[in-house]
């Protein structure tokens, strides 16, 4: 397809449908991150991009012949190395045996959690989780950079917005409906942060959705009004408080006497403990991750209305 | 009967990506995506009761305000001056990769 | 009373099939955009109202009725609302309904003024 | 039974279309689309190995004993959240790369750095 837009739509389908999948696959915890990242924000932050940098593809002048040999080998050879592979769905495969059943029969009794997917993700995978908030809170930093400095002409800059403005009043019916939707999608992002410790759910897929709110307010009632309400400096802070949480509770965790990232220390009792330190770095994630996606789509969507 | 339930909303979802492939213009692939995602509320409701654990219904309600949101998006940017000037919107798109 | 609701229950998830697969053949068989909108806007809200309320009916947990609730408020609320903002995008956007033009021509374009 | 194998071929031929279009086409979105759909490839292959026959959600409740591998959830949902953060960078990249140049075809961006050499 040349046409760009319907790429980014087809894209948008495709993630609604891996996240179907996701839930067929008992992965309820991945499906909800797929549900607000794959079919929401990274549909968003595509279009943002096509209407940047214009919507029709060139056509293809060399030919493909290559690309298509270099593709099927790659997957004659994929295909050939899953031949000995554990058959699906088969309860004795390797990835089984080794930690799984810890995880599975224990974890109650370390961290008294009944999601084994938050027990893990924060506490006995921290570290892990720690580097991958640093990755988010640097490709936030790196879109900042990439974007946030350019040139603004101000007559421009009016122009843009009194378009918008016009836009934003004809839509009588949209903006009052978002009016009442959005207190209860920040309602439902905080019950999915909380929650997350005995469903589905936690701080990266609340992060996604409180930043998802925010970003239908400033959709809906134009990026002007939305940069009126929400400060942007907070928001940069905000990202940074959330590593810093973060990286806070495990040197809290270090001067108590054990080790990085280790609950245990953080309370008198170690299960109290391991549910303090994963409140708060649950905490720290949905922080980071919000901040993040919003100055992501604030940056792009700012080159959009005032170039 | 949930069974049945769920295979005709698979047969749907069929039929909104057959529209969002060949819809010829660019709302009625807004429209096929839009209905996609209903049918996705409902095929995650109805998947939590063929599996026996109705509890993950929170995700079905992601669904209904990300779709929401989605929507909402495609429709502010596609007022935007890029797409209403198209030159050959003729509704010859091919799938050809 | 518990096969009356059971008989109730299939009978609301049939009937919320039977209307999405309608709307399934009318976004596929319609001539134009504005047809096909009308095909989906209006199933979809129905049809997922029936097979949310089916759904209720087969459980009796307290939780899951009120997360189904939610679903079946937040459908009514955004469906229509999602279907009025589309309608009228691509109405502001020119698109000409296909009753609206001199020859029929059995396909869609959109034309920008 | 070389049936049982199917989700893998699954995952080699989204993988054998994401690398397609990676390589074939020359729009940078373009390529960042098909990055997404290998990503999405690799996510799927963790997702169903972690997969067993008849078992349930890794959420612990009351009469079920048997979980799906929760490990691959947890990297996986990291995953996903860490490309969405990657991707918007390849576009504020792509969204940069066309403010310079004044395109995002390969072939003409090509051009354009050959001209000025």
């Amino acid at each position: 397809m040349r046409d760009l837009f319907a790429v980014v739509m087809l894209s948008g389908i495709f993630g609604l449908l891996s996240a179907s999948f996701f839930v067929a696959m008992d992965a309820v915890d991945v499906a909800f991150t797929e549900a607000s990242v794959g079919a929401g924000i990274s549909t968003l932050l595509m279009l943002t991009a096509v209407t940047l940098t214009g919507r029709w593809e060139d056509s293809v002048r060399h030919k493909p012949m290559w690309a298509l040999v270099v593709v099927f080998i790659t997957g004659g050879l994929l295909i050939y190395g899953t031949l000995d592979m554990p058959y699906f769905g088969s309860a004795d495969a390797p990835i089984h045996q080794h930690v799984a059943p810890r995880y599975i029969y224990d974890s109650m009794q370390e961290t008294g959690l009944p999601n084994i997917v938050t027990s893990v993700l924060a506490s006995y995978r921290g570290f892990d989780t720690f580097g991958e908030v640093v990755v988010i809170f640097t490709a936030g930093m790196g879109v900042l950079a990439l974007l946030a400095m350019g040139s603004r002409s101000g007559i421009q800059r009016i122009m843009a917005d009194s378009i918008f403005y016009l836009m934003h009043e004809e839509h009588l019916i949209l903006r009052i409906v978002t009016k009442m939707l959005i207190p209860f999608i920040l309602l439902f992002a905080l019950y999915v942060q909380f929650h997350g410790d005995f469903g589905p759910g936690g701080g990266f897929q609340a992060g996604v959705i409180f930043a998802a709110a925010i970003i239908l307010y400033a959709m809906v009632f134009g990026l002007s009004t939305a940069r009126r309400v929400i400060n942007r400096t907070f928001f940069k802070l905000l990202g940074a408080i959330g590593v810093l949480l973060y990286g806070g509770v495990g040197v809290v965790s270090l001067l108590n006497g054990g080790n990085f990232l280790d609950y245990n220390v953080l309370a008198d009792d170690p299960v109290a403990g391991q549910h303090l330190g994963i409140l708060l770095i649950e905490l720290g994630v949905g922080c980071t991750v919000a901040s993040v996606m919003v100055i992501i789509f604030f940056n792009f969507s700012g080159r959009r209305e005032f170039p | 009967m949930l069974i049945a339930a769920t295979i005709a909303i698979l047969v749907v979802m069929i039929m909104a990506i057959i529209r969002g492939f060949v819809g010829p213009t660019l709302y009625d692939r807004i429209l096929a995506v839009n209905m996609f995602g209903t049918k996705t509320v409902l095929l995650i409701s109805l998947l939590g009761f063929v599996m026996g654990r109705p509890e993950f219904l929170d995700i079905a309600i992601v669904y209904a305000l990300i779709n929401f949101i989605s929507i909402i998006g495609v429709l502010h940017f596609s007022d935007s001056t890029v797409f209403r000037h198209d030159p050959h919107d003729t509704g010859s798109t091919k799938k050809e990769s | 009373m518990d096969i009356v609701v059971n008989m109730s229950s299939t009978l609301c998830l049939l009937l919320g099939s039977f209307l999405c697969l309608s709307g399934g053949v009318g976004i596929i068989r319609f001539p134009d955009f504005y047809t096909r909108m009308h095909a989906v806007g209006v199933t979809d809200t129905l049809g997922a109202g029936m097979i949310l309320i089916g759904l209720m009916l087969l459980n009796p947990d307290g939780l899951v009725i009120i997360k189904l609730l939610m679903i079946l408020v937040m459908t009514l609320f955004i469906s229509p609302v999602a279907s009025h903002a589309l309608a009228k995008a691509a109405f502001r956007n020119d698109l000409v309904p296909e009753s609206d033009r001199n020859e029929n021509k059995g396909g869609t374009e959109s034309s920008s003024s | 039974m070389i049936l049982g194998l199917y989700n893998y071929w699954v995952v080699v031929v989204l993988m054998m279309i994401g690398l397609y279009i990676v390589i074939a086409h020359g729009n940078l979105i373009k390529k960042i689309v098909g990055l997404i759909i290998f990503q999405t490839a690799v996510f799927i292959f963790y997702i169903s190995m972690a997969k067993i026959d008849g078992a349930s959600a890794p959420i612990l409740a009351e009469g079920i004993s048997q979980y799906s591998n929760p490990l691959p959830h947890v990297l996986i949902l990291t995953a996903i959240v860490v490309g969405i953060a990657t991707v918007a960078l390849g576009l504020a990249l792509a969204v940069r790369i066309n403010e310079a140049y004044g395109s995002i075809e390969e072939e003409s961006i090509q051009n354009k750095d050959n001209q000025e050499c």
